[in-house]
């Protein structure tokens, strides 16, 4: 302990002296301290994310009580304060924007892979720090124009996520700044996942083998070969669906179209499926950027938490990558229903069956590590093992989706918008909150309140239930996803008090955030100091240093003896940076 | 042996290599011109093209990219990248033939 | 079935096709609750049983050996096969490739555009009508041809899907405009439209009622109201009300035909079971 | 105390390349996903369409691009010129091969601007046709990755080339990343040369 609290105190010294060299503008805004700029991401996309959950809260009102007036705030939307259909769309569709590619990726990837990749392989920075700062203030730009683009004459982008021609193009100018914010993003992105990916394999300290880096590492080194090569078949998409928008060229239109009983005056001759080969050929992967941070975050804290060494290192690790690999190779079981023949429907049926199995051996690995464990249940612990059931929800729940003929009722449906949700919120963005409880003393040097999280977990955890089980069977009724008013088909109005209970518990659920947004502000100043620089007995790099980490991190030279999760013969966890047993 | 740490002579014999890379690029640029002037059957005259052009092509990786020589790391995620790549080919083959 | 009862699970199934992917459903939850009970009973007994207490210490040793998740693994390789192979390739075959022969069939067209749908039936002499899109107004929402002796006799029938009860189906789709989906709730049937592409969908009816078309993909602002009926009626039902527009078709036809003045078949009002 | 960044000039010993190497063929490698989208789009459209110009050379003006491929191979030769220079620690000739590549990259871009203006004279634009909307848009986008070559390589010319005095090693491996993108650029053209103006 008294080389950490050397460290801890020279840390101190350090970061003293840093704020005196450089102005605060400098530190804290156009920083190229990871850390920093780790830090930046994860404020940023926090915001989005109430940002994104705000807008649903509002939509949940107009599909429980449909053409009722949005108490209280309703007048600041619409005149008479009822949601309007053209609201509803625009936010339905920055809905799944803002919450994908600003919210859950920039906090994965951005801030929990910024702020711990460098630490946990031994680096003081970034492989290019002011790449890293760039990457940042694009991301940033780009969130600027998608929500600008909500003051743009007719609104924000009204065309759903997915922005499938040819509405897109015949859409509003808001669909314009959707494009050019997404080319932002996108960008953002590249510039990120060449950073991660440099940094990961080259400065790796002395003694880390890729077989000793966490699960985190990998998941994040995977994550960004996803990006960096799924990503750019998305941009080129976007180029030609702007084009298509602002110069008047065809790539996604056919020729004979006739739009509000006016022929389009288009050479035509495109094609609109060619536009979901392209998004999907990014968006499968995405998912895979959305899970896979988690899938690390929930293995690191499993690990720290059970008190023993992880099971199957080895087959998690090659089941993340097989499962990034295979992510590429599904992405047409988005288009069952777009007219496919059989060839091409069995290809991608085959695929998709395949990659659940690395899905269920990652699952297999965590739940095997709590066997003869000694589960210490820390509120990250609590998110994290409910991130199991709820993971393996959406999962299989993906199985009647990617079988062509059951997918035949549900595609489209509220099921495919259930089955991602448990994917993605109960599953990423609760690991994700685990991950914000557990490193918040690396991060800060003091804990979060216990009470509160705990208060935050249980409401949360059957609160988003609450929303997303009923969505299962509002989709089994045949409700589709994306009506402004369900209640105008008899099945949908038979399954509207779902609808109705869903929305309480969405308020419910934002309720429950409440306290976790307190505790994150206050514990900053206010929260329980931690006594040592490695509070819950972590093995991995980012515990080898003070708590929070000086400027460069590692004051002293660090090296790596062992594989990532070892315990010693007496029980106690044997840290990667220390040589003696 | 790595580029990176090449000896002065090491960089004067790559020189040649160089020029003679040079020569051949501008020669296979006047065959695949020449070629289309032919106006040959349209798949041969495809096939002809493309071939000339992964010549090309692998004429410029392999020499002034020095691909010839490089190291594992980047062998491998150029493996990656190619598979990748070859799925992302599939999307003409699935738009076109997979909606029969 | 004047008032089919929906509620909080599947709708009601009249297709001849529906009963296999109901099953196919059904079966597939029934394997996927078992897997997760286990799971959850296997989670909540770790929970339980190695929590952190005093005495309890975890066992570190890591070579703790277990064979049961790897036949887990294999079982769920193998019903996945099987859902495979022997549910899914051979439904999804049936519907999308083994039409039925179009000289046995009821033909229509559906034609989607925002935010409605005209159902094209092809007349006495089962021919359809050229489409022009020249000819296309609010009138002629297709752009049919009046002129051509194949397009006389054809019937538009706005917003309304009739069809009788045991006959198969093949409706050709198309979209005018952007993408839609043609979806049938009760026959099982979903087919995105994609502008510029036909696409043939085939169903069989099993019993008589008053039920919905529903559009399944987003296309635009009255994506909600793009809603249809679909009515399947006995076969004397069915032919009467096909000669009852045929004769209204004839009626108007004594003025002078044009594109403009098309007889279209009057909307249907139907109070739905809502 | 400042940060400190291993493998910024010499190689990583276990991998054997410097960061800005691995990090320059990880974005390459994206260009390759970028332009691989961008040419399956054009065999769907060209497969597909109804009025695709029979021979590129019917609509396309073949000797300009010819030239352009020469220039551009050209250009390629005289970016590796460069690098050997620095290699043989002659600034100089680096400066003069470097000068060479931005003078024939300008060469390109001026019959580039040539080529459209002719276009637009006869009145094709993007949206006369599919085959004019891939044209424009993929000889567009390389366009800008050339302005880009012509930026970078101009700054590792001029101002950016001061850390031949402070870092040679490092400044080296910037010309050869340079260049890296450089090659790539060229053989981007090697493909779209054929695929628009000669099939």
């Amino acid at each position: 302990m008294s080389q950490d609290t050397h460290n801890h105190s020279h840390g101190h010294d350090h970061s003293h002296s840093v704020g005196h060299e450089l102005p605060f503008w400098r530190k804290y805004i156009f920083s190229t301290d990871h850390k920093v700029i780790g830090l930046q991401y994860g404020i940023t996309a926090v915001f989005f994310l109430l940002f994104g959950f705000g807008l649903m809260l509002l939509m949940r009102w107009q599909l429980a009580f449909p053409k009722q007036a949005i108490p209280l705030i309703g007048k600041l939307f619409t005149e008479d304060g009822v949601l309007s259909p053209e609201l509803y769309n625009q936010f339905g569709a920055m809905h799944g924007t803002i919450m994908v590619f600003l919210g859950v990726v920039p906090l994965g990837v951005g801030a929990f892979g910024n702020y711990l990749l460098p630490l946990q392989v031994g680096a003081q920075d970034m492989a290019f720090p002011k790449l890293n700062l760039l990457s940042y203030w694009v991301y940033f730009i780009g969130g600027v124009i998608m929500l600008a683009s909500f003051f743009s004459p007719n609104g924000a982008a009204a065309s759903g996520w997915t922005s499938y021609p040819p509405l897109s193009v015949v859409a509003d100018n808001g669909q314009t700044f959707w494009l050019i914010g997404m080319v932002f993003l996108i960008t953002s992105s590249l510039l990120g996942s060449v950073n991660t990916i440099v940094t990961a394999i080259q400065l790796r300290v002395k003694g880390l083998s890729f077989m000793r880096w966490p699960v985190l590492v990998w998941a994040q080194v995977v994550t960004a070969f996803l990006l960096l090569l799924a990503f750019p078949p998305l941009e080129a998409a976007g180029v030609l669906q702007l084009m298509d928008r602002l110069a008047g060229t065809s790539f996604f239109l056919p020729s004979g179209l006739v739009v509000s009983g006016e022929a389009l005056k288009v050479s035509g001759g495109g094609n609109p499926i060619l536009w979901q080969h392209l998004f999907w050929f990014l968006a499968h992967p995405e998912v895979y950027v959305l899970i896979l941070p988690a899938v690390g975050i929930v293995g690191e804290i499993i690990a720290v938490n059970t008190k023993k060494p992880l099971y199957g290192y080895k087959t998690l690790i090659y089941s993340i990558i097989f499962l990034g690999f295979m992510s590429f190779i599904v992405w047409a079981h988005h288009m069952f229903m777009t007219g496919m023949g059989v060839t091409m429907s069995t290809f991608f049926q085959a695929t998709t069956m395949i990659i659940s199995v690395p899905s269920i051996i990652i699952l297999t690995t965590y739940l095997l590590t709590l066997w003869g464990s000694s589960i210490r249940y820390t509120v990250p612990m609590l998110f994290a093992i409910a991130f199991l059931p709820m993971f393996a929800i959406g999962g299989l729940t993906g199985l009647p989706l990617g079988l062509t003929a059951s997918d035949i009722h549900l595609h489209d449906t509220y099921y495919v918008i259930g089955h991602f949700h448990y994917v993605v919120a109960p599953g990423s963005l609760f690991a994700l909150m685990a991950g914000v409880y557990h490193w918040y003393p690396k991060i800060t040097g003091r804990f979060m309140s216990d009470t509160l999280g705990k208060i935050h977990f249980w409401l949360s955890v059957v609160a988003i239930n609450g929303v997303f089980m009923p969505m299962f069977f509002m989709g089994m009724a045949g409700v589709s996803r994306r009506l402004y008013d369900q209640t105008i088909y008899a099945h949908g109005a038979a399954a509207q008090p779902l609808n109705v209970f869903m929305s309480y518990c969405a308020w419910a659920l934002a309720v429950a955030q409440l306290p976790f947004l307190y505790n994150m502000a206050t514990s900053w100043k206010w929260g329980k100091k931690i006594e040592s620089n490695n509070p819950w007995g972590g093995t991995t790099l980012e515990w080898a240093t003070a708590s929070p980490p000086p400027h460069e991190n590692f004051t002293t030279p660090v090296e790596v003896f062992r594989g990532p999760y070892e315990y010693s013969s007496n029980k106690k966890p044997l840290p990667q940076f220390v040589q003696e047993a | 042996m790595s580029h990176g740490e090449m000896t002065v002579e090491e960089v004067k014999k790559h020189l040649r290599g160089y020029y003679v890379v040079f020569g051949a690029l501008l020669c296979l640029t006047i065959i695949t011109v020449a070629i289309s002037y032919l106006h040959l059957p349209i798949h041969l005259a495809i096939l002809l093209a493309m071939a000339v052009a992964s010549v090309k092509g692998g004429l410029v990786a392999a020499y002034f990219m020095h691909l010839i020589s490089e190291k594992k790391i980047i062998y491998s995620m150029l493996w990656l990248t190619l598979i990748l790549f070859i799925f992302l080919m599939l999307i003409p083959i699935f738009t076109l033939h997979g909606y029969k | 079935m004047e008032h089919p009862h929906y509620g909080f699970w599947l709708p009601p199934n009249i297709s001849t096709n529906g009963a296999e992917i109901d099953n196919l459903i059904s079966v597939l939850h029934w394997f996927m609750a078992v897997l997760f009970v286990g799971w959850a009973v296997y989670l909540v007994y770790c929970l339980v049983r190695f929590r952190e207490r005093p005495g309890h210490e975890a066992d570190i040793s890591g070579s703790a050996h277990f064979s049961l998740p790897k036949y887990v693994e294999i079982g769920i390789i193998i019903f996945e096969a099987i859902s495979l192979i022997f549910f899914s390739f051979p439904i999804w075959s049936k519907v999308k490739k083994d039409f039925p022969n179009e000289a046995e069939a009821l033909v229509v067209r559906v034609t989607a555009e925002q935010f409605a749908w005209t159902v094209h039936y092809a007349g006495k002499d089962g021919k359809f009508g050229q489409l022009k899109i020249e000819l296309i107004d609010g009138t002629n929402p297709v752009g049919l041809d009046r002129e051509d002796p194949n397009g006389k006799d054809d019937i538009l029938s706005p917003n309304t899907l009739n069809i009788p009860v045991n006959k198969p189906i093949i409706a050709k789709l198309a979209s005018k405009d952007v993408i839609h989906n043609f979806f049938l709730p009760v026959m099982r049937v979903k087919q995105d439209i994609i502008p510029g592409m036909t696409v043939p969908v085939w169903f069989q009816a099993t019993q008589t009622g008053k039920f919905e078309i529903g559009c399944a993909q987003l296309c635009g602002v009255g994506h909600t109201q793009m809603r249809g009926f679909f009515n399947v009626m006995s076969q004397e039902e069915f032919e009467a009300w096909y000669q009852e527009e045929e004769k209204s078709l004839l009626a108007s036809s004594t003025e002078p035909i044009s594109g403009k003045t098309l007889k279209i078949a009057k909307i249907q009002t139907i109070k739905e079971s809502k | 105390m400042s940060v400190i960044i291993p493998y910024i000039d010499k190689p990583n010993p276990v991998t054997g390349v410097t960061n800005a190497k691995l990090g320059i063929w990880l974005f390459l490698a994206s260009e390759v996903m970028l332009f691989g989208a961008l040419f399956s789009t054009l065999i769907i459209l060209r497969s597909s369409a109804t009025d695709w110009p029979a021979h590129g050379s019917d609509v396309l003006n073949v000797p300009l691009a010819t030239l352009n491929t020469v220039f551009l191979i050209t250009s390629s030769v005289t970016i590796v010129l460069s690098w050997a220079s620095l290699k043989m620690k002659n600034l100089m000739k680096f400066k003069l091969h470097m000068g060479l590549t931005v003078l024939l990259s300008f060469g390109f871009l001026i019959i580039k601007y040539f080529e459209y203006s002719s276009k637009f004279h006869h009145e094709h634009y993007p949206s006369t046709s599919t085959f004019y909307a891939v044209y424009f848009t993929m000889t567009g986008l390389h366009g800008l990755h050339v302005i880009g070559g012509i930026i970078t390589n101009l700054y590792l010319m001029g101002p950016g080339s001061k850390m031949w005095k402070t870092e040679p090693e490092r400044f080296t491996g910037r010309i050869e990343c340079a260049g890296l993108y450089w090659h790539f650029v060229d053989l981007v053209w090697i493909f779209l040369f054929p695929a628009l103006y000669l099939l």
